[in-house]
């Protein structure tokens, strides 16, 4: 691809954006939210019409103008948002359009079958003709990675697969990225987590504002000069931070501000027990699946207690809706933002003050000069990239989306702020940012109870760590003892390590 | 073959198949059928079309199906409900159409139903025209509103009108729109024609609603209704009548929906073996500001 | 569950009860009628409503399809009317041209609402009223104001009234249609990718399914099958007619989602939109027998208000199943 | 590739101005119609000619103004001319003293006005419980009410005809404010309310945001189901004003008829509009416009003389170019 250009209503998106990729190779395309990388992507399968440039695939000048036919020459792509069809069958998202057919019509055994055995090499063991939209988003995600990857494509392009996948189903996904390449099928990755990148990719093209900045050997590039490339600054200034924006604190009080205990919840929730205390950070880890999302839904009204006692304050509660958890000072920040989070229509103005309407308002009537000020100071403090605060907000990148839904709650200055997976799909300027933000805000006296599938993240900014498995709360690590080993002990294995050990490891 | 025949009995089992009910004429003529199937100890298997033939076929198959003695139709149009017709003379049920006829190029009266009884359509247009020419002394300029597009008496009561009112060179028709035999579409129709053509001088609707309309339309264009322009219409209900002792409406054909007694009576007739004429054609009567205040009690 | 995975749990659920609520449904109020009404369950009445409810039947297959892209066809009346003209005008020319001219037009028209939708982009609901009120004009044009007869003579005239095996004929030609729909919808990649684009249209896009042909295809499906419906009205009834079909929209939409389809598109059934228009179909021949033995004679405005209040039973009770299934 | 390039490049500024058509769509649609109806219509440029148009399209837009909040949640209300019968039906009842008993002038008056109105919005309160309460899609939870309502309305007269004469109550329809007809300014009263409303309160904006995206909006704390529950209700309440409108003008209630058709006169005005039929996006003064545009295509055809079977096809045209016009350039 070279010179690639693209306008989006008097927004450039893309100027001058070049991108060669070799057979067989690996490619890491990074940059900061907002830079042009999906983007760029979507151009290169047909998805969008580029204005200027133009695209060379084995030699030969192509034009594609739907993704069909993008597919057709041979590119397959997995875009950054989840893009299957919920209602269908997961073996359907998986063969749509291309179904086994017997006499002209589709072969169902087959479609289970085969789709069965797909999803097996990915290690993932489903009911193949439930609905998709049954399951979580890991699990969408890596449906939609199989679907991409049985095409018999010579280039698969793959816009942040791994931001909601945890660490095994990550190692999953580089065993058939590094199977691809052996058979000599070619790779695009994109991701805003550096190890992955040095993990599987070969070369590397590093954007900035619309354009290619970079080009280089992964294995010639430092991390440091990687990403002082993309944030276009000095490497000292870069390097002056630690790998997260958290620096870690101990002084939260003692009193218990929320606390669920022996939550019952679904088919999933058996018995969770958390507590979270003003100003410190609490981590939800464990498995995909194990069911934190739901504690953390309930803790927010968003469903209705079905067993177990919920105290705010020490004394029992029952939110009957969001609302009244609002009320009652509590945010929440869904990790499926594309549904859950997002009003693609409203502009970002709107969309962040949300939940603060009310609060700013006098007599229904909407303080619009209040509002401009909030939403200002937001988007400065979180560097969100938009034309003006009334852009749409479908138009920004994912990542900036994301930091507009963080500053709907951030705004809100709530007493207890809960996060699932916060900094997704978040570049690693912005990512130590939005984390030293939090920590700011929980020295502060905030409460934040804090999902995440990146252990580094709970590591460094938890200061108690709470294990989920199966449902079940089975451990619980505090200072000290939070370590990836042990996380990952206890996520596996049900139980902490022998303290013992872990002082030692 | 010819018509089935109707046993003689005490009683009988006979259905009315409306067209629809949603207007004031509909209204007084089922009113008037089941008044006189009560007071005869009769029972009246009564269907609504909702103003669709199809469904009133499907009303007279649920009727055969039941097995009624016989059938009143008050036909919704004049072709599709030949089959209807049909049917029920292969079920044996003599039939007996009431205010509208059906297609007379396929269903013959004293063959494929006994009778046809109503009145004539294109006449009350004829009527009607021939009082406006006489009140303008055959100088007019004329604002129509037609009944709904597609229905028989839209379409006989046009021909009528328009077949006198060209025979007068001095008679012009400015203006020809639907107003669905509404009243208020009748309103607001005449108001938008009024704006257009102030120079008309005359109003001719296909019913007593539209012209109660066209009445407060021309009063609202700040004119006087019955001075400045002349209005006749078709039907004769109460309101009309009132409107023509007011000064307002000129004259009015009558349309009689009161069909009962002399419907059930020829079906009597009928079952006694009489040979029963082929058309039953209503006596109607004209109202003018001669005998409107006279004849208002007994209007529907 | 978070509520989307739950709703779309609701969804599926829906669809599932829909499908055999509306079949229990439809049987309970057979057994009514056949244990409260004489000759209600005899051969005539029974094949007199077959005959006159393939028309609907065909039209809401046509709308099933449509409703299950997320569209939505109110034309289909209007056109079933404007078909009915056009075949009755060229009737006596034969059956297969009247056949050919009366599905050929519901054809056209359901092109240029595909057309305008997959390509101008505007929405089903207006682009569908506006061909609504063009079809209806352009039916009393054709038919200058009134009904036209059809040719009495021939084999035409058969479609609508004639027996085979000694069942009406217009509902031979529905039960074929819709055993043809089921294969299309159930088996071939057209009716999944129906339900895809219904699904998640921008996602349908994505994995490069061909979502404007899929468009068209249905509403051009409509159009045909409202074309063939007005072919068997103007045969059924012996004249075309220029001022039928008002409100079979509403009539089809209803029996879809009676039939448990989703609105918003993705999940729809073909089987049950067939059990909901009989469903509907067979409330106004038991109010019409209800009438006919007397004991209350309910007036027209009695028959809309029950007609309502049943929709409403069938519904809530739809709703409140699916609600505890899922709960 | 490069003549490729340039004629991309081109692409830009054509989408640009696309935008400014979908502002300018509607109102330059009626500017066209408003130019060509100078030229061709006789008598257009008449005071008299303005007030009919306003009082014919008074009812429309009124009932529209709560069709356009109703669609900008996600949904859509078919109901809306059954309820304006019902109100229409209800009135001269109260009016004759055929439900509450003889009353004196003033209570009578007073209860008419207000008795049907609150009826009205009760029912759509009851559309919205169906639609919230037991998740029933709204064009089927409405469609009961469009079949039973209008029953319930024949009902409650027999279907027959009322006729009445009440020049107090009749103020609504027949009455003027300094030469201006009653209804149009309460129209525009309405109008500039529900524009405000949905511009600057919370209210509006919980109205938009459910219907942008429900889940979002639900878990921002807002209370859908309500929000979902007032406009359902408001939408009924303004039918209910409509449905006295139209029987005060014409002195007589039918039940059979009164508000006929008007949901898709109503939808047709909306989109017309601009507003988004799938909801997340309004403008009540782009409805307003939209339901401009249809009255004056009515009329134009009408006091043309051209025939009702081609004047449907027209109007077919002119909406779905209206509405095209919206189209270009909205997001892509
Ligand atoms: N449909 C659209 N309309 C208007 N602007 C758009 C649209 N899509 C993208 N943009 C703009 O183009 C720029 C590049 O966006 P893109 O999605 O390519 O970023 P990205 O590099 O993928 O970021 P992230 O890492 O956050 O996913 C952003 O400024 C965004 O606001
Ligand atoms: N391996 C799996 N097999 C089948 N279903 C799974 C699997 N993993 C997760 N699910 C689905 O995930 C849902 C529970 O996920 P939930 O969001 O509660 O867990 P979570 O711990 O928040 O997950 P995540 O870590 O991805 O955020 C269930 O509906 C289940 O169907
Ligand atoms: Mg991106
Ligand atoms: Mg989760």
């Amino acid at each position: 691809m070279r010179g690639i250009g693209k306008h989006f209503a008097g927004v450039a998106a893309l100027t001058d954006a070049s991108l060669e990729v070799g057979r067989g190779e690996v490619h890491a395309l990074i940059g900061q939210n907002g830079a042009g990388k999906s983007t760029l992507i979507k151009i290169l399968t047909g998805a969008y019409r580029r204005d200027v440039g133009e695209v060379l695939f084995d030699g030969r000048p192509i034009d594609p103008s739907s993704p069909k036919d993008a597919r057709r020459l041979g590119i397959s792509t997995i875009y950054q948002e989840v893009n299957l069809v919920p209602f269908r069958s997961v073996a359907e998202n998986v063969f749509l359009g291309r179904e086994p057919r017997r006499f002209g019509l589709i072969d169902w055994r087959r479609v289970h079958d085969r789709a069965a055995e797909l999803l097996r090499r990915f290690g993932i063991e489903i009911d193949v003709r439930r609905p998709l939209g049954s399951y979580n988003i890991a699990v969408q995600q890596m449906v939609a990675i199989a679907r991409a990857v049985s095409f018999d494509a010579r280039l698969v392009v793959m816009d942040e697969p791994t931001s909601s996948l945890d660490e095994q189903e990550v190692e999953i996904l580089f065993g058939v990225i590094r199977q691809l390449k052996e058979s000599g099928v070619s790779v695009i990755f994109v991701s805003h987590r550096l190890d992955e990148l040095y993990a599987v990719c070969d070369r590397v093209t590093v954007m900035r504002d619309g354009r290619t900045v970079a080009a280089s050997a992964m294995r010639d590039i430092g991390k440091l000069e990687l990403v002082s490339t993309m944030l276009g600054r000095r490497m000292t200034e870069v390097e002056r931070g630690g790998a997260t924006g958290f620096t870690g604190s101990a002084h939260h009080g003692r009193e218990p501000l929320l606390a669920v205990e022996g939550l019952r919840q679904g088919r999933r929730v058996q018995d969770a027990s958390v507590e979270l205390r003003a100003g410190e950070i609490v981590g939800l880890a464990g498995l995909l699946g194990s069911g934190r999302t739901e504690v953390a839904r309930v803790l927010f009204g968003a469903d209705a207690l079905e067993g177990g006692t919920l105290r705010l304050n020490g004394r029992p509660v029952r939110f009957q809706s969001p609302a009244d958890a609002i009320r009652a000072g509590i945010g929440f920040c869904s990790e499926d933002r594309k549904s859950e989070g997002i009003i693609p229509d409203m502009s970002i103005r709107e969309n962040m003050t949300l939940a603060l309407l009310p609060a700013m308002s006098r007599a229904g009537i909407v303080d619009t000069y209040h509002q401009q000020s909030v939403v200002w100071t937001f988007i400065r403090r979180l560097g969100i990239k938009c034309a003006s605060p009334d852009q749409k907000i479908r138009e920004l990148s994912g990542g900036n989306q994301q930091k507009v839904l963080l500053a709907r709650w951030l705004c809100m200055n709530p007493k207890v702020l809960l996060l699932d997976e916060p900094t997704r799909g978040i570049d690693v300027g912005a990512k130590a940012e939005i984390q030293a933000l939090i920590q700011e805000l929980a020295d502060g006296g905030m409460g934040v109870l804090m999902i995440s599938s990146e252990l580094e993240e709970l590591v460094e900014g938890a200061d108690r760590v709470v294990v989920l498995r199966d449902g079940r709360t089975v451990a619980e690590l505090d200072g000290d003892a939070v370590s990836e080993p042990a996380l990952m002990h206890a996520m596996a294995h049900g139980h902490s390590q022998d303290p013992a050990e872990t002082a030692h490891g | 073959q010819g018509l089935p025949a109707m046993k003689q009995k005490e009683t009988y089992k006979v259905g009315f198949a409306q067209t629809e009910s949603n207007n004031p004429w509909r209204i007084a003529q089922t009113e008037s059928m089941k008044a006189e199937a009560a007071k005869r100890g009769w029972q009246l298997v009564y269907t609504d079309a909702a103003g669709s033939a199809a469904k009133q076929v499907a009303d007279v198959d649920s009727m055969i199906a039941q097995g009624v003695d016989l059938i009143f139709l008050a036909p919704r149009e004049e072709k599709p409900l030949v089959p209807a017709v049909m049917k029920a003379k292969r079920a044996g049920i003599p039939v007996i159409l009431l205010d509208r006829t059906v297609d007379e190029s396929v269903a013959k009266a004293g063959r494929d139903y006994v009778t046809f009884i109503g009145s004539d359509f294109v006449e009350e247009g004829r009527r009607a025209a021939q009082w406006l020419v006489k009140a303008t002394n055959g100088n007019a300029r004329i604002i129509q509103l037609e009944g709904t597009a597609g229905s028989s008496p839209a379409n006989d009561r046009r021909k009528g009108f328009e077949e006198v009112i060209a025979k007068n060179p001095g008679m012009k028709i400015v203006a020809s729109q639907s107003g669905d035999f509404v009243r208020d579409k009748g309103r607001q129709v005449t108001e938008t024609l009024l704006q257009a053509h102030p120079d008309a001088t005359a109003i001719y609707a296909h019913n007593d609603e539209m012209v109660i309309g066209a009445i407060a339309a021309v009063e609202a264009a700040g004119r006087t209704p019955g001075k400045d322009i002349r209005l006749v219409s078709i039907d004769g209900t109460r309101d009309a009548l009132q409107a023509i002792i007011d000064g307002k409406l000129g004259a009015t054909v009558e349309c009689s929906p009161r069909f009962g007694p002399k419907a059930f009576d020829t079906a009597l007739r009928y079952a006694k073996g009489e040979k029963i004429e082929p058309k039953i054609i209503n006596e109607d009567q004209f109202f003018d500001a001669s005998n409107a205040a006279a004849k208002i009690g007994e209007a529907f | 569950m978070p509520p989307r995975r739950r709703s779309l749990g609701a969804a599926r659920a829906a669809s599932l009860i829909g499908r055999q609520g509306v079949l229990v449904a439809l049987l309970l109020l057979i057994l009514f009628g056949a244990l409260r009404y004489d000759n209600f369950l005899g051969s005539y009445n029974v094949l007199s409503l077959l005959r006159y409810n393939a028309m609907f039947a065909l039209v809401a297959l046509g709308m099933c399809f449509v409703i299950m892209t997320g569209g939505i066809d109110l034309s289909v009346g209007a056109v079933a009317a404007m078909a009915s003209v056009v075949s009755a005008l060229v009737s006596p020319y034969g059956l297969v041209p009247a056949l050919a001219a009366g599905i050929g037009a519901g054809l056209l028209t359901g092109l240029v609402n595909g057309l305008v939708i997959a390509w101008g982009g505007i929405l089903p609901f207006i682009t569908t009223l506006a061909t609504m009120l063009a079809a209806n004009g352009m039916a009393l044009l054709l038919a200058g104001n009134q009904s036209v007869s059809v040719s009495w003579e021939g084999l035409f005239i058969e479609l609508g009234q004639g027996d085979l095996f000694g069942l009406p004929v217009p509902a031979l030609i529905a039960a074929a249609a819709y055993l043809l729909g089921s294969l299309a919808l159930n088996y071939t990649a057209f009716g999944r990718n129906t339900l895809a684009v219904g699904g998640n249209e921008e996602a349908a896009r994505l994995m490069g399914l061909p979502v404007r042909r899929v468009k068209i295809a249905v509403y051009v499906l409509s159009g045909g099958l409202a074309g063939l419906a007005g072919v068997i009205l103007a045969s059924q009834f012996g004249a075309g007619q220029p001022t039928e079909g008002a409100g079979w929209e509403l009539f089809a939409i209803a029996a879809v989602v009676v039939g448990g389809t989703l609105l918003t598109g993705g999940i729809g059934s073909v089987g049950a939109t067939l059990s909901g228009v009989l469903l509907l179909g067979l409330i106004f021949n038991i109010l019409n027998f209800e009438n006919g033995r007397g004991a209350i004679s309910l007036s027209a405005y009695w028959q809309s208000v029950i007609r309502g209040l049943f929709l409403l039973v069938v519904v809530v009770l739809q709703s409140r199943l699916t609600a505890r299934r899922t709960g | 590739m490069a003549e490729l390039s340039l004629s991309k490049r081109s692409e830009a500024p054509a989408r640009r101005m696309g935008r400014r058509m979908r502002d300018w769509g509607a109102p330059l649609a009626l500017l066209a119609l408003l130019v060509f109806n100078v030229a061709v219509t006789p008598n257009f440029l008449t005071w008299q000619t303005f007030f009919v148009n306003l009082t014919q399209v008074a009812t429309i837009v009124i009932v529209a103004v709560g069709m356009t909040l109703v669609i900008a949640t996600g949904g859509i209300d078919l109901s809306v001319g059954s309820l304006m019968a019902i109100a229409g039906a209800l009135a001269p009842l109260i009016l004759g003293g055929s439900l509450f008993g003889p009353l004196d002038p003033t209570t009578a008056v007073a209860l008419a006005l207000g008795v049907p109105v609150l009826v009205t919005a009760a029912l759509g309160l009851f559309n919205g419980v169906l639609v919230t309460g037991f998740r029933i899609q709204p064009i089927i939870a409405t469609l009961v009410l469009f079949i039973a309502g209008r029953g319930i309305a024949q009902v409650m007269t027999n279907g027959n005809l009322q006729t009445f004469s009440n020049p107090s109550f009749q103020w609504i329809g027949l009455g003027r404010i300094s030469g201006v007809p009653v209804q149009a300014v309460l129209m525009v009263v309405i109008v500039l309310a529900m524009a405000w409303v949905l511009r600057a309160t919370v209210y509006g904006r919980h109205v938009l945001a459910t219907g942008g995206n429900e889940g979002a909006a639900r878990l921002a704390g807002i209370p859908v189901a309500r929000v979902k529950l007032a406009v359902y209700a408001i939408s009924g309440l303004l039918s209910g004003i409509a449905g006295l409108i139209v029987i005060s003008i014409n002195s007589s209630a039918d039940a059979n008829l009164i508000g006929l058709g008007m949901e898709l006169d109503a939808i047709a005005a909306v989109a017309v509009g601009g507003t988004l039929l799938t909801g997340g996006r309004a403008t009540v003064i782009g409805t307003l416009l939209g339901a401009l545009i249809i009255q004056l295509v009515r009329y134009t055809l009408l006091a043309n003389g051209v025939p009702d079977a081609a004047a449907l096809v027209v109007k077919a045209a002119i909406i779905l170019l209206a509405v095209w016009l919206q189209r270009q350039g909205a997001s892509r």
